[in-house]
């Protein structure tokens, strides 16, 4: 999957659908590796299932 | 003045505890205003001279909060401290600190209703043990008989 | 709020269309505060707490959400507000009547209605019919409802009078004194207008005083409303004709600007038939004018009322009423045509007035001059008409005579025109109405308007007043001179989805009436009115159809001015590059399962609603207590695979691979809630803890915390009646007993799936999903969709737990990052700020902005005081208060401040820094000032808002914590932000298939690699393997990936390398490879250590005595070679967790029991009549290779439990082959022979205690990495820039390790992406002159910040340390100082105090 | 005793004739009676001047820290345990030292003969076997030596060096049944305004002279907290406050590495018993993490260190 080798330029912007934690984080890592990233989340607020968890395992620390 | 109120300085780490203040003011959970909150990236951060400092300027009180064992956001801090809090309560109440001034707690960001319980239990537990009597070398500002006094006289001074 | 729509074109090139949700409060604005959702009458289910609780329509998901704005949920205009002409916000004022808010009520009737107790009384009430309500049982009584609250205000000493606006001087004449005219003048008014009323009869109120008989509308209910337009300063004047007295022209000379033409329809329209002219014939107004004024005419006994309208009904009460005995109704069409309210035509049945249907008068019978009798003709209903009601028809011969007194015509009104005298240019329409624009209702005169019954011909008085109003806007515009039309051509349409299933039927309130004989000879009024109770429990029916209200009260709560009340959607084109699917799942709702009874047993609830019960932030704040009687619960059951594995209810064949962990952590989370003598079980069939640390997990769950655990799928759940809610249990122990135990509560383990929006958006955008609805994919390309650019991760790419979802995310962020490598930066802005002014040498210049937060400080704090004690401290130059601080314009300010005062330190007393320091930082270095010369005083979370019942010492505290922060912000230091320079080169630690995929991924995003491999070739374990367990071919895969990595122009592959040395840290890494000749020193940015695990050899089970036990590995190279010993095997034994799940291994290699079950299926395809057993602990075919396990069971596969306490025996005797086993069922040892037996060995690490110390990282006790965080950083190390995947991660199928190789590939990417990386300034420093070298900082801090350098002593590297403060605190030569937080700056809050 | 003179003196002969070490550090007879000096020998034909005595109770670990030489010296059981922290505390390599193990049999607190002699000057004391002969002016007194032993060495419990190149002796029996800490929990038996008058009463003397923290050899900090200056936020003067702190925070920073070996209270000038504050830290890390001071190289100073399982019942 070479990036270069198609012909029409390629655009250094990414659209993430769905704002729970692998959403996050891929948002994340993508604006630091130095593309524009567009979240788009349908509740008023990020943070998906994991933010209605009290505690997670393994580690049992907090999912806020 | 009227009653005496208890002056209680609380050291509260800025990830959980801080957090878990800051909820309960969203929450609007309320609790006694006896308390003074001093931020610090984490409960590592406390050297017990902060404590003893606290002390020394005639806090009835010195509460000491931080993120429970394994949520710390610097992966250890609290487990360090958790061990230096231990030693130095027991040496300061070995040498005749009340029980009642010194407290420590492990709150995480979202135990608001915990953070103004156990902030309750801080103040009646300080007024249970009554004013500064030890271990004072300067007296505090803080809403005392002589703090306008002070004030005037730092305003001329300007 | 927002969703996809579309995607088109191809992978680096696509057009999305995005629909962004109408939100109604502006982002920007909103302040968080909660003031709206204080105010807002609607509440719903919080779906946020699952349902537990409840939350307003003004919301927000949960406190600390981001971004804390909140959001209105809106459906639409609800189905009232939209049919009532007047568009009243009825939802809004039902919803304030529900909760008593009275006085609100009324304020929002009249935004829309100045006349409600006269509307309460004689509106038709459209909004009724239009009520969702009456699907359910009955509508809603609203217009009962507004009369209740319109009586409330008549009865108030104070009534409520809006103030006006801004004092006009033009004046405005209004014609006629109807419920038109009054409300154009009551706006107007209220504008600011001077407003004349002329009124051609003696009484005010047109129709409604001389219309509308007093039973149904008492005068003084007129008078009051009447008044409340005069207190606006409203000029009336009675007998006053336009036309005659004045006209037009004249009033147009005295100076008014405008005029409202209202003089409705007092004209009765003929009956067209002979004799119509007798005496004893009344048109109906003229009768009901007549009688209204005072004037009781008798009409004799019997009265005969032609019409079908209230018009008609109020002709044949009032007749009733002034004496006559017999008045009765003619009316052409039938009963369900009377265009009367209901109410009246029962109040009429009431009083025994007959009314005869399907009759039309055709003749009035005179004797003398005077009427004796009328001729009527039987009528039947044809075709419907132009007004859609059926036209009536005549019956032939059908007449017949009745003998009346009098008779009354009711069939219609006429405007009569007398005022329009020439000057006029305005015209009539055929049916004698004026002509006027339908939105603007202006005239072909331009300052002449009109409405009410003169514009629509005979209408309802809503009507009428609706059109006052708009008369009103259009006049206001008019005489400013601004468009009429604009914005004004809004189309209502009602909400449609609104559900109107599961609430239950309550009975609408029924009016008090006066009993039928108190009406007779009086002109009471009829009906009472509702009680307050009736109001309420009316109220509460409401089904909240548009879910907000429109009752506005948000817009006056709302300080910052956020709410938007019409928002709209907006649909956005975007064009990126490629696209991520992250939508998540939903859990499964096991409604379905009638067994377990989970509608009806309130205490049997499922794991998210339990989850939500445990949290803090939860219904109950955490403390857990059962829905039925809030008991404390004391013994509590988890029941697993409720929607998963069970192929019968809900097709969910997968397992949903979480449920084991979180029903543990849940019980072991429960106990520490509730103490120690909360009793948990847990039934289940296998135990699936197959990830990092989780067998450790259900170790301790067992040992220490004393979770019960048995092995059995619970059937049904009964409650046990009088127990106030308990649950009884029955299951089947493994001896084969029918059991059955009470429990306070049961909770439903409930599986995950995909969301109904998610399958909706897959379709959408050409997705496709397999048949567990999950998004399909290759396990050598897990994060790609099936359509080229698009790529999917999370619960949506298959059931997986958080660490999971993460590292597939990060691998999904590596994968498009390749695709896009190209365009990388392209789009990125980089800020610019300005130079920062060096503040060395100045004294501190501090400026101090004191927040009043709307009223969230001020409301307790005396936030003047504060400022003007601000002023007192030392140092302070400059102190200001804000209404908002935060907000956008207050920034500006702040920054000229900043630079008119030369200020150098900022205080910003308001909320808490932990959400607002990095904006006012940001302010400030646009200001040129170093960020860190910066602090807050949290004087609304730690004070205003938890002192509220103290504000006095509140805001003692207040000045207190201002003192402290300007004594610590003295002392603050400009701190840099060291930068580094990045080696933009990758090293990865081993060539397996894990090494490979991230050399590719990151040479893919144009970084040049050095892959190091300890042995002679690539490929690692994957070598040695066959086939995935979707059969996908290893072997080839492995060969082309090895390939594309030897020929890989910007890899260098190094075999039989070792790294012999690694200095320097992230971005700046040297190492030297020892690979035989000379060590190559390279140097690379980032590290990333895949150097994978090998197969554990056993020495138990004859393993090396016997060459038929083999392992796994051993088995698949000889189902490769097709070796005749396996063809021929007529029983083949599979043996699992052999080292593994062991005290001095206890932890899970994850994959065996797949693997073993794929090459049973192997070697049942290969001969189908050998006998395969597979003996296990527990099968652990987790997420959807639980088909396989399907599969393997209906292939004959045998599956035989053991327990570690009897493991099987494996004995060669006179050379055969057996295995002895207890079997689980039958309870008795049983003898297998085998030609083969297979054991399915753990996974080992390849630890490497030197590898891990050249780079500082940690291993943990069974030799596996230590990954940074097991949930938030699967693949990074605590020491930055070195990341991790593969199996020295922990055992993991190929397909995961896949994924986290691709995820280490990205979030090495994250750091080669930056030529330079900035580090916080908030970074410990060491003085060398105090440092006595003691170690301890080096030895306690988690990132090894501090080294010795070379003079011996500490030194810390500013790139590493994160600002922990730790070794500051443990330092006892006090060497260290935190930067921001140093000992000088905290003793001085300590001694300010 | 005297035994380990000789074993001393042919040690350090052997050792700077051979180039070994640079130089032996040992004890010499002091100027005055029952104080023996430390002496630092760099030649072989010095090496007379060594001596072992029942007073050589200075804990010679603190002349190690920091220095670039090779260096012999004689060490007790507690100076022993203090290299150990030296070396743990990076503040010595291990081939930079060549310990001379000295089983000890306990150090005579000369205060207590003092006190016993009532005014009356000591000239000459002589040990012999476990009876001490002090002659004056006009008197001679044989005394049991065990009674006049130092408070530490009394209740001492590891009378063998944990670590030496070479023992001077074969080890002696360790004292296994003594109660180390029979006065703090006498303290602790106290309420606390009791112990607070206690401990005023105990540190009212105190001159703030630093002897204590120069005598001891875990304080090697360049700049020690009471001379901190920006802030100075413990005064210099005699103020109850100021000097408490000093002493809660000197206690503190020895917490876990003290090896109770009475320096402090022997250089002390007003003779406080400095070491009830120690005592109950050590108390408290043996109690609460089972940990004793420079016992093993390998461990780390319990405040260097932690477990996820650290008892905690004292937080909230």
């Amino acid at each position: 999957m070479n990036s270069s080798g198609s012909g029409n330029p390629m655009v250094g912007s990414v659209l993430v659908v769905g704002g729970g934690i692998a959403g996050m984080q891929s948002a994340l890592d993508l604006a630091e590796m130095g593309y524009y990233v567009y979240l788009v989340e349908k509740e008023p607020s990020i943070g998906g299932v994991m933010a209605q968890l009290d505690k997670t395992f393994p580690t049992n620390d907090c999912a806020m | 003045m009227n009653a005496w109120e208890p002056k209680i300085i609380a050291f509260l780490c800025n990830w959980c505890s801080y957090g878990a203040a800051d909820l309960a003011g969203v929450s609007r959970l309320q609790y006694p205003v006896n308390i003074r909150i001093i931020r610090v990236p984490c409960s590592g951060r406390i050297n017990p001279k902060f404590i003893l400092g606290a002390l020394r300027h005639g806090a009835d009180g010195v509460w000491v909060s931080g993120c429970h064992p394994g949520d710390c956001h610097y992966i250890e801090g609290n487990y360090y401290a958790r061990r230096k809090f231990a030693l130095l309560k027991s040496l300061l109440e070995h040498t005749g600190i009340e029980p009642g001034r010194l407290h420590f707690s492990w709150i995480s960001s979202a135990e608001a209703s915990k953070f103004a319980e156990t902030a309750r239990e801080v103040v009646e537990a300080v007024r249970a043990v009554g004013p500064a009597r030890h271990f004072i070398k300067t007296k505090p500002t803080w809403d005392d008989i002589e703090a306008p006094v002070q004030a005037a006289c730092q305003v001329e001074v300007g | 709020m927002s969703e996809v729509e579309e995607v088109s074109g191809q992978p680096g090139d696509f057009r999305v269309k995005v629909r962004r949700k109408a939100r109604y409060i502006d982002l920007e604005k909103c302040t968080g505060c909660g003031e709206c959702a204080r105010v807002c009458p609607v509440s719903l289910k919080n779906d946020y707490d699952m349902g537990l609780s409840e939350r307003r329509a003004a919301y927000r998901r949960y406190a600390q959400a981001v971004p804390g704005a909140f959001a209105i949920e809106k459906r639409g205009t609800s189905p009232c507000k939209a049919t009532c002409p007047a568009h009243i916000s009825v939802q809004g004022y039902v919803a304030l009547a529900a909760q008593g808010r009275w006085r609100e009520a009324l304020e929002l009737i009249k935004k829309d209605n100045p006349l409600p107790a006269i509307c309460g009384r004689v509106c038709h009430h459209p909004c009724e019919s239009a009520c969702m309500r009456g699907k359910v049982d009955e509508p809603v009584a609203i217009d009962f409802i507004k009369r209740y609250i319109a009586d409330l205000d008549l009865k108030a000493e104070t009534r409520f009078v809006p103030e006006i606006k801004q004092k006009r001087d033009e004046k405005i004449a209004v014609i006629g004194s109807g419920p038109a005219g009054l409300t154009c003048a009551y706006y107007l008014a209220v504008e600011g207008y001077r407003v004349t009323v002329f009124e051609k009869l003696p009484v005010l109120g047109g129709m409604l005083t001389v219309g509308i008989p007093s039973y149904r509308l008492p005068r003084d209910i007129i008078e009051a409303e009447i008044q409340v337009i005069r207190d606006l300063g409203v000029e009336f004047k009675t007998g006053v004709e336009i036309g005659k007295d004045f006209t037009i022209g004249q009033l147009r000379e005295q100076g008014y600007k405008a005029f409202f033409i209202g003089i409705g329809a007092h004209e009765c329209k003929k009956l067209g038939i002979e004799g119509e002219d007798l005496q004893g014939v009344y048109p109906g107004v003229q009768y009901l004018r007549e009688v209204n004024l005072g004037n009781r005419i008798f009409l004799g006994d019997r009265v005969a009322v032609v019409g079908g309208g209230n018009v008609a009904m109020d002709c044949v009460r009032t007749a009733l009423r002034t004496g006559s005995k017999k008045p009765f109704i003619v009316y052409r069409r039938s009963l369900a045509e009377m265009p009367a309210n209901e109410e009246e035509i029962e109040e009429c049945r009431e009083e025994g007035i007959e009314i005869l249907t399907l009759t039309n008068p055709v003749r009035v019978i005179g004797e003398n001059g005077r009427v004796k009798a009328i001729e009527c003709v039987k009528m039947e209903l044809g075709e419907p008409d132009a007004s859609g009601r059926r036209r009536p028809v005549a019956v032939k011969g059908s007449n017949f005579v009745i003998e009346v007194d009098a008779v009354i015509a009711a069939i219609g009104q006429e405007t009569d025109w007398a005022c329009l005298t020439p000057e006029c240019a305005c015209s009539l329409s055929d049916w004698r109405t004026l002509k006027v624009d339908p939105v603007t209702l202006q005239s072909d005169d331009p300052d002449i308007f009109a409405g009410g019954d003169a514009v629509t011909g005979p209408a309802t008085v809503i009507e009428a007043i609706a059109a006052g109003k708009e008369a009103a806007v259009s006049i206001h515009r008019y005489v400013r001179g601004e468009d009429l039309r604009r914005g004004r051509e809004k189309r209502w349409e009602a909400v449609q989805n609104v559900p109107t299933e599961g609430y239950d039927r309550i009975p609408r309130e029924r009016m008090p009436r006066l009993r039928p004989e108190e009406r007779l000879g009086n002109f009471n009024e009829v009906q009472l009115g509702f009680t307050e109770e009736q109001v309420r429990r009316e109220a509460q029916r409401c089904l909240d159809c548009g879910v907000c209200s429109e009752c506005y009260r948000c817009v006056e709560a709302c300080l910052a001015g956020a709410v938007v009340h019409d928002d709209a959607d907006q649909v956005q084109e975007l064009h990126v590059g490629a696209v991520i699917l992250a939508p998540g799942f939903q859990p499964f709702d096991p409604s379905v399962y009638d067994t377990y009874g989970y509608m009806r047993l309130a205490n049997v609830m499922t794991a998210m609603e339990f989850e939500r019960l445990l949290s803090a932030s939860g219904p109950t704040m955490g403390h857990v207590v059962r829905p039925s009687d809030h008991k404390e619960p004391k013994k509590i059951a988890w029941l697993q695979c409720v929607g998963s594995r069970d192929i019968h209810h809900c097709d969910h064949a997968y397992c949903s691979a979480v449920c084991c962990m979180y029903a543990i952590k849940e019980a072991v989370i429960a106990k520490e809630h509730a103490g120690r003598d909360l009793e948990t079980t847990i039934f289940f069939m296998d135990m699936r803890t197959h990830g990092k640390d989780f067998e450790n997990y259900y170790n301790r769950a067992q040992e220490e915390h004393g979770v019960r655990f048995i092995r059995s799928r619970v059937h049904s759940l009964e409650e046990v009646p009088g127990s106030g809610g308990d649950v009884e249990v029955h299951y089947v122990t493994e001896d084969g007993q029918v059991v059955s135990e009470v429990f306070d509560m049961v909770i439903l383990s409930v599986g995950l799936q995909t969301p109904d929006e998610a399958k909706k958006l897959a379709e959408r955008l050409q997705v496709k999903l397999n048949d567990d609805f999950f998004a399909d994919h290759s396990s050598f390309d897990p994060v790609a969709s099936s359509r080229p650019g698009v790529f999917v991760c999370g619960a949506f790419q298959g059931p997986k737990d958080i660490p999971q979802s993460v590292m597939e995310a990060s691998a999904a962020a590596a994968a498009a990052g390749s695709l896009l490598g190209a365009a990388r930066g392209t789009l990125v802005k980089e800020k610019e700020i300005p130079a920062q002014r060096n503040v060395y040498g100045e004294p501190p210049r501090i400026g101090v902005f004191v927040c009043h937060c709307g009223i969230n400080i001020s409301g307790v704090v005396d936030v003047r005081a504060v400022a003007e004690y601000a002023k007192t401290l030392p140092y302070v130059e400059y102190v200001t208060d804000n209404l908002y601080t935060c907000s956008q314009d207050t920034q500006e300010v702040m920054k000229k401040v900043i630079r008119e005062h030369n200020l150098n330190r900022i205080v910003v007393a308001a909320c808490t820094p932990r959400t607002h320091e990095p904006l006012f930082q940001e302010t400030m270095a646009d200001a040129g000032l170093n960020k860190y010369l910066f602090e807050m005083a949290n004087i609304r979370n730690q004070d205003s808002w938890v002192h509220g019942m103290d504000p006095a010492m509140a805001t003692e505290k207040a000045k207190d914590l201002v003192r402290m922060t300007v004594a610590k912000v003295a002392l603050l230091e400009p701190l840099p932000e060291p930068e580094l320079s990045v080696i933009r080169r990758a090293l990865v630690v081993g060539g397996g298939v894990s090494g490979m995929t991230a050399a590719l991924s990151l040479a893919a995003q144009g970084y040049p690699v050095d892959l190091v491999e300890s042995g002679p070739e690539l490929g690692g374990q994957a070598l040695k393997l066959n086939s995935t367990w979707r059969g996908e071919d290893i072997q080839g895969y492995v060969k082309e990936l090895s390939r594309r990595v030897s020929e890989h122009p910007q890899i260098r592959v190094h075999l039989n390398a070792r790294l012999t040395q690694v200095e320097g840290f992230v971005g700046n890494f040297k190492s030297v490879i020892q690979n035989g000749g000379d060590p190559i020193t390279v140097e690379h940015g980032i590290a990333v250590i895949a150097t994978g695990g090998r197969e554990y050899k056993p020495d138990e089970y004859l393993y090396g005595q016997d060459p038929r036990v083999l392992t796994h590995l051993e088995l698949d190279e000889k189902l490769r070679a097709d070796d005749p010993a396996i063809r021929q095997a007529r029983s083949v034994v599979f043996i699992q967790c052999v080292g593994s799940r062991e005290p001095q291994r206890p932890y899970c290699s994850r994959v065996c029991c797949t693997h073993t079950i794929h090459s049973a299926l192997e070697i049942k395809r290969r001969n189908p009549d050998a006998d395969v057993y597979v003996l296990y602990r527990d099968i652990r075919t987790y997420g959807e290779r639980e088909r396989i396990y399907q599969e393997a069971r209906r292939a004959g596969v045998l599956f035989i439990r053991y327990s570690l306490e009897d493991k099987p025996v494996v004995a060669a005797t006179d050379g055969a082959l057996t295995v002895t086993v207890t079997d689980h069922i039958l309870r008795r040892p049983v003898r297998l022979p085998a030609d083969v037996v297979t054991l399915a060995t753990a996974i080992l690490p390849n630890a490497d205690e030197a590898l891990a110390q050249l780079f500082k990282v940690p291993l943990n006790e069974e030799s596996f990495f230590v990954e940074a965080h097991a949930k938030l950083r699967p693949v990074d190390f605590a020491t930055d820039g070195v990341f991790l995947c593969g199996l020295a991660h922990y055992p993991k199928p190929l397909d995961e390790s896949i994924a986290q190789a691709q995820a280490a590939a990205a979030r090495a990417a994250t750091i080669l992406a930056r030529d330079r990386i900035r580090f916080p300034g908030t970074v410990a420093r060491t003085n060398p002159f105090l440092c006595s070298a003691c170690g301890t900082c080096v030895a306690i801090c988690p990132y090894s910040a501090p080294r010795f350098n070379e003079r011996g002593v500490a030194e810390i590297n500013p790139a590493l340390c994160k600002g922990c403060g730790l070794c500051v605190a443990s330092c006892r030569s006090g060497a260290i100082q935190l930067q921001g937080f140093d000992d000088a700056q905290i003793f001085s809050m300590i001694d300010s105090l | 005793m005297h035994a380990y003179t000789e074993k001393i003196r042919e040690a350090a002969q052997r050792l700077l004739t051979e180039k070994k070490v640079d130089a032996v550090i040992g004890f010499r007879h002091g100027t005055v009676p029952m104080m023996s000096e430390p002496v630092c020998v760099r030649h072989a034909d010095q090496v007379h001047q060594l001596v072992w005595n029942g007073f050589c109770g200075i804990n010679l670990a603190n002349y190690l820290a920091k220095r670039k030489d090779r260096v012999a010296v004689t060490a007790k059981g507690c100076d022993s345990r203090n290299i150990v922290i030296h070396l743990q505390e990076n503040q010595i390599r291990r081939d930079q030292v060549y310990i001379l193990g000295a089983p000890c049999h306990g150090m005579v607190d000369r205060r207590k003969v003092w006190e016993f002699l009532k005014g009356r000057e000591p000239l000459q004391v002589m040990e012999n076997g476990s009876s001490l002969k002090v002659s004056g002016k006009g008197f001679e007194e044989v005394l049991e030596r065990q009674a006049f032993l130092q408070d530490n060495c009394r209740i001492c419990t590891h009378r063998n060096p944990v670590i030496y190149d070479e023992l001077l002796g074969d080890p002696v029996p360790e004292q296994t049944d003594v109660d180390r800490y029979e006065d703090v929990r006498r303290v602790e038996a106290m309420d606390s305004e009791g112990r607070w008058r206690y401990f005023n009463d105990l540190i009212a003397s105190c001159i703030r002279c630093y002897a204590c923290r120069n005598a001891c050899p875990l304080c090697y900090c360049p700049t020690c907290f009471v001379d901190e200056s920006r802030p100075q936020w413990v005064g210099k003067t005699l103020d109850p406050t100021d000097t408490r702190t000093f002493h809660l925070l000197r206690a503190f920073h020895v917490a876990g590495r003290c090896t109770d070996c009475g320096s402090c209270e022997r250089a002390c000038p007003m003779s406080i018993p400095v070491r009830q504050f120690t005592k109950k830290l050590e108390k408290d890390v043996k109690e609460l993490y089972g940990y004793e001071a420079g016992v093993v190289v390998e461990g780390r100073p319990p405040l260097d260190t932690y477990r996820p399982d650290d008892p905690q019942d004292f937080i909230k």
